[in-house]
């Protein structure tokens, strides 16, 4: 029988996977951007660039931004707040920023 | 060249991450009626622990992840320009849904592993069916848009 | 059309894949060990149970891959000759070559699980299986590589 | 039970031998143009696109592997023991040493 998980591991987890989606999918919906890179010229910067230095990359701001921000909340909930969480929110919560994504992306297809 | 091999061990590395991914999510499905013991898609849903696939679903769905997060940039120098240039506005929008999940996967992991870890938390037996099915669906949209936008235009010519 | 077709080739040698690999791993399983472990899991799987579905999968897969083969020939091969990437076109004829080979080896492959009682025959049987397993894998990472050079619109 | 197996073996065998012979030899008596969609015993014009002899390679290996599983199926039947099996895989690898060989040159 293995050991259960120390309760203070098991809500900074359960916290992590809820923050995360939803930062992640507010900030590429925002285009916040905390830096972007530029893949052509290998640099990073915190402003945009002239076009000649290429396209300009902030998915992985995005990441930083959401993953950052997950596990500050992972760290700062308390345990008995996020013992009382509803485990059907660690689906629905990305589940609802998947649907979203696809309704979003659909401006794609528009033509 | 190097983004061709690393787009090769990519796709590798995905088809044993859908394999094991497949597996779980085969078994979570909650089954209908009786079936008979022998038959091939019996043996997938019986099989012992669906446990143990969990640390090598998050190795693999990260390291994969990584992986690609890496490529993603010739990808964005060499093919979605095209894309563009072409008006393949579907491809490249299907492949912008690609990033988005793959990142809402990621953040999916440690609430996904814990359940597999902690199967004695109130209610999380359905939590925990519909996160693996919710990751496996991640896994199969992002394997099949990587293929289809790599038979467009590859990477690392 | 021809991407759909494809497409749908390369799921097809995604699931062949994963069933072949199963049987010829397990195969070589010479006592019976616990399944606690992800890779023990992989090896502990009863190999006669996925002959059919190898069998079935690689006749699909083979034809599906004859079918857009001549797609090959007229806007891939002509390519990859153009542009003198001469190990691709290399590449592609062994996979050609493999796949069909593979082929014709399915009637004993079949045989030799689902007749010849799983006692006897052993080492001809491993064997088979370990050479239709690399088969699949040279076709399959072959087949990855010159997509990757150049599709199939 | 082991009966079947010899002339599958032969089947199996004979068909890879031959139908990379073909290959090796260049014996295409029948071209398919898949850009014409035609099927022809001629060398047609380069109009007409490249030529394929895959297929025709195909149906002569299985001709010849099915006539010689057949008069497997009337061999002794000691025989069938003795290499039965055994021929299903030796064969068939043998093909592929083969094909490493004769393809190399693409890789040098």
């Amino acid at each position: 029988m293995t050991r259960p998980l120390p309760s203070r591991l098991v809500s900074a987890l359960t916290v992590f996977s809820l923050v995360f989606p939803v930062v992640y999918t507010v900030a590429y919906y925002n285009e916040w951007a905390l830096f972007w890179f530029y893949p052509l010229v290998g640099e990073l910067y915190t402003n945009l660039q002239p076009p000649s230095r290429g396209p300009a990359m902030i998915y992985y701001g995005w990441i930083v931004l959401a993953f950052v921000s997950a596990a500050l909340a992972g760290a700062i909930v308390p345990r008995r707040w996020a013992a009382h969480l509803w485990v059907g929110w660690s689906w629905i919560v990305p589940l609802a920023a998947t649907l979203f994504t696809l309704a979003y992306e659909t401006r794609w297809f528009q033509g | 060249m190097i983004s061709a091999a690393l787009l090769i061990i990519h796709g590798l590395a995905s088809i044993v991450l859908i394999g094991a991914i497949t597996h779980q999510a085969i078994m979570v499905w909650p089954a209908k009626h009786a079936e008979q013991p022998q038959a091939f898609f019996t043996r997938l849903r019986s099989l012992p622990q669906p446990s143990i696939y969990a640390n090598t679903v998050v190795i693999l769905y990260a390291a994969n992840f990584f992986l690609g997060a890496f490529l993603y940039t010739s990808y964005r120098v060499d093919v979605r320009p095209y894309l563009e240039d072409t008006g393949l506005f579907l491809a490249a929008g299907a492949f912008e849904t690609k990033e988005h999940i793959a990142v809402l996967g990621l953040g999916l992991l440690p609430a996904y592993w814990l359940f597999w870890k902690e199967p004695s938390r109130a209610g999380s037996v359905t939590a925990r069916s519909y996160i693996t099915l919710l990751l496996a669906f991640f896994v199969w949209w992002n394997f099949i848009i990587g293929h289809v936008l790599n038979n467009i235009r590859g990477l690392g010519l | 059309m021809i991407t759909v077709l494809l497409i749908f080739h390369g799921l097809l040698a995604l699931f062949l894949i994963g069933a072949i690999t199963h049987q010829a791993i397990g195969v070589w399983k010479s006592k019976p060990i616990p399944s606690a472990t992800f890779f023990q899991s992989l090896v502990n799987v009863r190999g006669g149970t996925y002959t059919n579905v190898v069998t079935i999968l690689y006749v699909m897969t083979a034809i599906i891959g004859g079918i857009i083969y001549p797609s090959y020939v007229l806007d891939v091969k002509g390519n990859l000759a153009d542009a003198q990437i001469n190990a691709a076109i290399g590449a592609f004829e062994l996979k050609e070559h493999f796949a069909i080979v593979g082929l014709a080896m399915l009637p004993s492959y079949w045989y030799l699980w689902k007749k010849v009682p799983l006692t006897e025959q052993v080492l001809a049987r491993r064997l088979n299986t370990a050479l239709i397993a690399l088969m699949v894998w040279t076709t399959l990472v072959v087949g990855h590589v010159i997509n990757n050079i150049k599709g199939l619109i | 039970m082991m009966n079947r197996l010899f002339p599958l073996a032969v089947f199996t065998s004979v068909f890879a031998v031959v139908y990379y012979a073909c290959f090796v030899f260049s014996y295409t008596p029948v071209r398919f143009y898949p850009l014409m969609g035609e099927i022809s015993t001629q060398d047609l014009p380069r109009t007409a696109g490249p030529a394929m002899g895959w297929f025709t390679w195909i149906v002569i290996g299985s001709v010849a592997g099915l006539v010689a599983g057949i008069a497997a199926l009337l061999a002794p039947k000691n025989m069938h023991e003795r290499i039965g099996a055994h021929l299903s895989w030796i064969v068939p690898a043998g093909v592929v040493v083969w094909m490493l060989w004769v393809e190399k040159h693409w890789f040098m």
